[in-house]
């Protein structure tokens, strides 16, 4: 996992690795598991419509079929340019 | 010419400059976006995914040259530190004629604030925040979409 | 700052930019046009009305500066003898946010073609000859007309 | 009177001074006046169509009227920038 911006502040890491079980297929049920780690991670978690994911670095909507990657991001929109 | 940079160091407009001039273009169209020194920000910090970040430049940059057929474009963006004044991001294109060479600009600093992965943070008066997006954003993106 | 000149003197980018730069703004578009190294032309010859030109530009500038509020316009056109590759024409507009920057930016280049008295020939083999205009730059300059 | 590009290398000079007679009263009949200085005024005033003017340097129709300028342009369609 990669967190970014506020993001990895709320979790306080920036990336750690994880095993999530078989029945999480999607963005939006890893975010859920996530979610229970760590008051951190329910924090930064906590508004779904403000934040995105990148699977193995292209942009999925949420509710995207997750596969097995090997690299998985969640991030506020972005705002650089 | 295609280059697409995410870089620490300043960008060097003189340098970028000369080397797309060096392609026969009639017009070269820029946009360069800057730190703002009008409102209060001390300094601007900017976080990025990295490794994505290229990846994103680059698709950006090759799909302007091919829908603008394009002699050159350039498009570099700055991370880390900044200080009001500084050039954060550097976008070029250059063309036989003016009209490609504007609206591939235009779409490649449009496309670039929604679909590159960069994340602001602004300091002012000791206090740090993380830049929230702008809806115009979403709007100025969108009308650069083709019909499939 | 609103800045336009008709010069014989080559147009020097880093230093209009770096004027451009010192005004505080959130983005800078530019414009420059270049005599086209691709298709033949040896040297370009641009003649103008003295003293009309000035004030054409002078309009143009200070129209765009009103228009888009811009905190800083640029217009740099050269007149006499020029070599490929060399710059001919140079815009900038900078603004709080891009889209005004970009806007008055293609404005500003679009109507210096139909709006202000310089005219170009061309050398080729030898043979001396004067650009046609292109009615696609009345149609360019057409779409800024404002309603009354 | 001034002359540029082809208009003035047609005429072989890019200034005169004239004095039109007081039935000049528009652009039109200034060029038709023109016209009859000589051959090159005539060629160079051939084509209407192709001409531009300006009176004390502002862009104006052939069809305007004429005043009392101090100075008055004639020239092909710009082709700067």
């Amino acid at each position: 996992m990669l967190y970014f911006a506020w993001v990895r502040e709320a979790i306080g890491v920036g990336q750690e690795r994880i095993d999530p079980p078989e029945s999480v297929s999607t963005v939006t049920q890893l975010i859920d598991w996530l979610a229970a780690r760590s008051d951190g991670h329910a924090r930064a978690f906590a508004d779904r419509s403000r934040l995105r994911a990148a699977v193995d670095q292209l942009f999925v909507p949420l509710e995207a079929p997750l596969g097995r990657p090997r690299e998985v991001a969640i991030f506020p929109p972005v705002t650089g340019g | 010419m295609i280059r697409a940079v995410v870089q620490a160091d300043p960008i060097d407009l003189a340098r970028e400059l000369s080397a797309i001039e060096a392609h026969g273009a009639g017009g070269i169209a820029t946009f360069t976006g800057l730190v703002r020194a009008d409102d209060g920000v001390s300094t601007l910090e900017l976080e990025h995914y990295p490794g994505a970040t290229d990846a994103a430049l680059l698709a950006l940059a090759e799909q302007a040259a091919r829908r603008w057929s394009l002699l050159a474009v350039t498009v570099i963006h700055r991370v880390g530190l900044m200080q009001p004044g500084e050039r954060i991001v550097f976008v070029g294109a250059a063309a036989a004629h003016r009209a490609p060479a504007l609206e591939a600009c235009a779409f490649l600093i449009d496309r670039l604030k929604t679909d590159a992965p960069f994340w602001k943070r602004e300091t002012r008066g000791g206090n740090a925040r993380w830049v929230e997006p702008r809806g115009s954003d979403d709007a100025a993106a969108a009308r650069w979409s083709e019909p499939d």
